[in-house]
């Protein structure tokens, strides 16, 4: 096997908040670690602080990346002790990240309209998908849950990538499976879809599960799960799979975090 | 250049450093180059299929984590099949460690492991994840030598023995070992832990208790490492917390003629081929021409004058 | 307001924060006033007078510190003389720390010690500084259980057992010095541990070993404190590397009664009232109206809900 | 017993190199640490940083205080973990202090004539002497010891301070104690010395010893010892002392750092 992930110290450019609870993370990163997919993560090692000391690294979505300007990009939500760590991070800092990893989301060459439902962190997760249907040429209208629209992120990711955004909302009482079920539907039946995408949430996971098998539509789903080596080795980050008529096991730092959608078992209610 | 070569038993490996069983895969091989390592230690592997502990199987703490991963296993058939072939073009020895629930299964799985291309095997007689309350053969004397001495009589391999941290009577239970015909010892094993969510009141861990690895072992394993050293006359390895070249130094000193690397290469993967620089280069420094002479160096501790006198302080 | 008195058999305590043995002297009260305390506990005192160990007796490992001061002490005479009345005024509890070599001299120290102003008797059967290799009555429960019988016969006072992490067989330990009459269970001193100064190739402490504690102590600690507490029906009292309101917390909901606060005071001299504090705000916010609701409250794990099908991955 | 130690988080004012190995801290503190004595101590949780993360507290030596400007000064040797993380600070950044601590150099009223014979970093420890001979009126004479003369430490403290500094080094062979005895002696015979203080250098400690006890003058001297609770609590700290025709073990932190000279036993040769 010939080295192809790779650990990297890179600089901190800026660190923002981009609303109430994310941040979104630039970092200056060398070209080696610029070949990725929407839907891979690279393993943060957050810097230890007077307060916090995160001892595993935390694995993250590449929220956006570009070769010619040597950038990577990241959003996390500040909670525990990583993302309060990260919180702190300076213009110059330093981090050390290591990735690509995992396997991303995969566009079959046949597919010409694609549909996204997203909600709270997996719309980082799932905005370098925007940027990838627009390099091919192909539709994709992103269907954005949130509490509130100030807590809504990557709105504007999606539509610079030519995307349709709907944006639904909890405090407009839009989100609510029903009407989100409506919205797809119309989207099914009018301009059509090809394949559906979404992240790990319990809800929209079973909403789309089932809308998808009852049209016949592939779709993929991004997964999470506790790591610590991220890369295939510890076995810490496996999840349970329905595929082929019984229950697998597949760790989601390598086979995943991207799935197919019909095989992901949504998470039980916390 | 110092000789860094090592002797475990009849098998001499190129260096001291090798990684420690269930953090290591051959996925390590897209971060360096595996060939560089003393050892390549595997996943603890059993007979028959079986499944791992729930999950959340890994969480954080002070200077470490606890894990009750469990032992996950395609079972030794699919190993022999798809891992030993893979493995053959590295170059470095191939170290199989195995598992089981009675010294009767032990011996067979260690008779299945006696192919060509596996080089010892390494007895994980101390997971703590896979009995309940972590009770483990390695946890007694009379346990430990049934075992190493079933699996010693069911094939020539050299045969590492895998201790645990969890056990009073750890010299008896490395003189055991040695005694049931035990080439090298590894110390040690992860020690029980556990960890509350204070939020929810549950364990943080799906299996309620894990072992604890990284730098909080460190102290433990390097203790047992110079218990063990100096009751047998077999190599013991160390292993527990090493994350740096003076850890690495330090378990040398107390008598490991070589270490296993877990928990550090989470942090660092690419961590084992740097401690092998920069072992090599501290030994160069210092003028450490065989890596031998440095194997259990341990200085007597050099009180000051008058404090052996028992007098209590005013 | 939440009623944090907590009830250690037939005593009292005001609140569940007291400070481990070893940790703690009159001197705390140049920092704040002791009398806020649930109890307080001395350090180890023998009958006789004895010295300590040599220097250094400190180091420093990752997340805590090693010790191996061993027990120096002016002998029961003159802590009687000096040292009970001087307590007397302070209002909080005084537990009183014995050691002894054999069954009958601890027997003879508890008896010297049962007087008025001394509110309860730890026996400390698991210092490992004191005997080579760390082993102690504490290892085992046959050695456990003569001695706490026997200070049992010689004393009425409230007796707790202070009970050591480097034995296999904690349970079997708790149940022991349950059996022979203990009122309580301290879990646990110091873990036996070893640093090797690479420069000088000598171990950091004069005594060669040392125990752990500290932060990377805890997880062990914790774990102790939960076998202990689901072994045995009297009350446990944690104690291992607790330095925050949170540490607090998760050793009560493992089952202790009440904590020990050792080496984080000497980072944090006014962390215990901090922590009473801050317990009892965390208490008040979340409704719990007396302490002893939170004592022993661990949830169990709550694992996915298919990841109890023992499959492997693919 | 009233609470008469704290710990106080104080800021940086400044924290410079002194010379190649030393560094001077300047803190902003609070009025109720400052009541000290020269020769006590506090007790410095030194940051954590990425690199280091040391856990014990460190002594240090009140190398100046100012009640007056709320002024707290050490000086360190950049040595380990704990002054390697100490050498970061920043103005401006804050660190936790806990002190005063010990007991400090006693000054018997009938003492006019003070000499100090200090090397390395018992100079910080023996500076503040000489404000206080100052602020009585008394005489000090300060012998400094030093690898070479760029490495000498507080000869301007001293000097400002009224004492008369005679600076003896290795690298033009005036450090040697035949030439120091000569000095000691010549001070002794010509102006006249009441009290001798030093720190703990095992050769300067041996020979002021053996000179003080031929002039039957008093002397004190300020010991160092690996500490973990600096209040007297944890017993780590004792050393051998000669007393009353035995050997008394003290605590450093407690019955110390200050001690009788007579009583002190020279350290063994690392
Ligand atoms: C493939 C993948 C991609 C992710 N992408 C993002 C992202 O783009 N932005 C973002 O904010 N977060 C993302 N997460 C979650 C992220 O890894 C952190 O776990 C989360 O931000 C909380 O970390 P913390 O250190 O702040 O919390 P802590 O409470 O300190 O975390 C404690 C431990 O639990 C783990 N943990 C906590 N929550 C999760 C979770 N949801 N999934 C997995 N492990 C968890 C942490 O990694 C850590 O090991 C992703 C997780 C995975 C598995
Ligand atoms: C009363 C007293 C006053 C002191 N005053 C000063 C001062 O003014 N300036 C200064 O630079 N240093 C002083 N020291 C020494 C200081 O406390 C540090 O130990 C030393 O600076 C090295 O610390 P480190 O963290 O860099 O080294 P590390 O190698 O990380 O230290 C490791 C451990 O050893 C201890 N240690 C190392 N050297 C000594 C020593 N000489 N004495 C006691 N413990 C030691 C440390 O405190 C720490 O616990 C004093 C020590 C004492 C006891
Ligand atoms: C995630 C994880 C999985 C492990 N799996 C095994 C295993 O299968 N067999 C085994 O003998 N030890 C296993 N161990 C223990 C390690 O091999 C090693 O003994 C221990 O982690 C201490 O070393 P470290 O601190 O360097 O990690 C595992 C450790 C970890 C962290
Ligand atoms: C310096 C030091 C001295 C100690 N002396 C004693 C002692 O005399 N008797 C005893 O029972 N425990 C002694 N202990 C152990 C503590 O009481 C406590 O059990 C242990 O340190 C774990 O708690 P901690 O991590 O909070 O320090 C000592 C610990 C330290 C650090
Ligand atoms: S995180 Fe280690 S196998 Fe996935
Ligand atoms: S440092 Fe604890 S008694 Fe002196």
């Amino acid at each position: 096997m010939t080295p192809k992930v790779h650990e990297a110290l890179v600089e901190v450019v800026s660190n923002d908040a981009a609303n109430a609870d994310y941040r979104l993370l630039h970092l200056a990163a060398p070209d080696h670690i610029l070949d990725c997919k929407p839907g891979q993560f690279f393993q943060i090692l957050c810097p230890e602080t007077g307060a916090e000391r995160p001892f595993l690294r935390r694995p993250m979505s590449i929220y956006g990346w570009d070769r010619a300007q040597g950038r990577l990009s990241f959003l996390y939500k500040v909670s525990g002790a990583g993302t309060r760590a990260l919180a702190g991070l300076r213009p110059g800092d330093r981090i050390d990240v290591l990735g690509p990893l995992g396997r991303g989301f995969t566009l079959a060459p046949d597919w010409r309209r694609l549909l996204v439902l997203a909600r709270g962190v997996g719309l980082a997760t799932l905005a370098p998908l925007a940027a990838e249907a627009q390099r091919r040429g192909l539709a994709l209208t992103a269907i954005c849950s949130a509490r509130t629209p100030e807590l809504a992120l990557s709105l504007d990711r999606f539509r610079a990538h030519g995307a349709e955004v709907r944006l639904v909302t909890d405090s407009d009482g839009t989100s609510d499976p029903a009407r989100v079920r409506a919205l797809i539907e119309d989207e099914i039946a009018g301009p059509g879809v090809d394949a559906v995408f979404t992240c790990g949430s319990r809800r929209l996971t079973s909403l789309l599960q089932e809308i998808a098998a009852r049209h016949g539509l592939p779709g993929q789903i991004a997964m999470e799960q506790q790591m610590a080596c991220g890369l295939g080795m510890c076995q810490c980050c496996v999840r349970p799979f329905r595929r082929d008529g019984r229950i697998v096991h597949d760790r989601v730092c390598r086979e995943g975090p991207v799935f197919p959608l019909a095989e992901a078992i949504p998470e039980a209610a916390a | 250049m110092t000789d860094l070569t090592t002797r475990i038993g009849s098998l001499t490996l190129a260096n001291p450093i090798m990684p420690a069983s269930g953090t290591f895969s051959a996925e390590l091989g897209e971060v360096f180059d595996l060939s560089c390592l003393g050892a390549l230690v595997t996943k603890t592997v059993t007979e028959a299929r079986r499944g791992g502990n729930p999950t959340p199987r890994v969480c954080e703490i002070e200077g470490g984590m606890l894990n009750s991963i469990g032992i996950p296993s395609k079972g030794i058939d699919a190993f022999l099949r798809d891992q030993v072939p893979l493995w053959r073009d590295v170059g470095a020895p191939l170290v199989v460690s195995i598992s089981a629930d009675t010294a009767e299964d032990f011996a067979r799985a260690a008779e299945k492991m006696t192919v060509p291309g596996v080089a010892a095997i390494e007895a994980n007689i101390s997971c703590p994840n896979i009995e309940a309350d972590g009770h483990a053969f390695a946890m007694l004397p009379d346990t430990t030598f049934e075992a190493i001495a079933r699996i010693r009589a069911a094939t020539h391999l050299p045969l590492w023995a895998k201790l645990s941290p969890n056990t009073g009577v750890l010299r008896e239970v490395a003189r055991a070992a040695e005694a049931a015909g035990a080439d090298a010892l590894v110390t040690t094993n992860t020690a029980l832990g556990l960890a509350i969510d204070v939020r929810t009141r549950r364990p943080k861990l799906g299996n309620v208790t894990g072992g604890i690895s990284g730098p909080a072992l460190k102290p433990l394993a390097l203790r047992m490492t110079w218990q063990a050293a100096s009751s047998v006359a077999i190599p013991v390895i160390g292993c527990g917390g090493i994350a740096t070249r003076d850890d690495v130094l330090e378990f040398l000193i107390a008598g490991a003629s070589a270490v296993q690397v877990g928990t550090a290469t989470f942090r660092s993967p690419a961590l084992m081929p740097r401690l092998i620089r920069e072992i090599e280069e501290w030994c160069d420094a210092q003028g450490v021409a065989r890596l031998a002479d440095l194997v259990g160096s341990l200085a007597p501790a050099d009180p000051a004058p008058h404090d052996l006198v028992p007098e209590p302080q005013s």
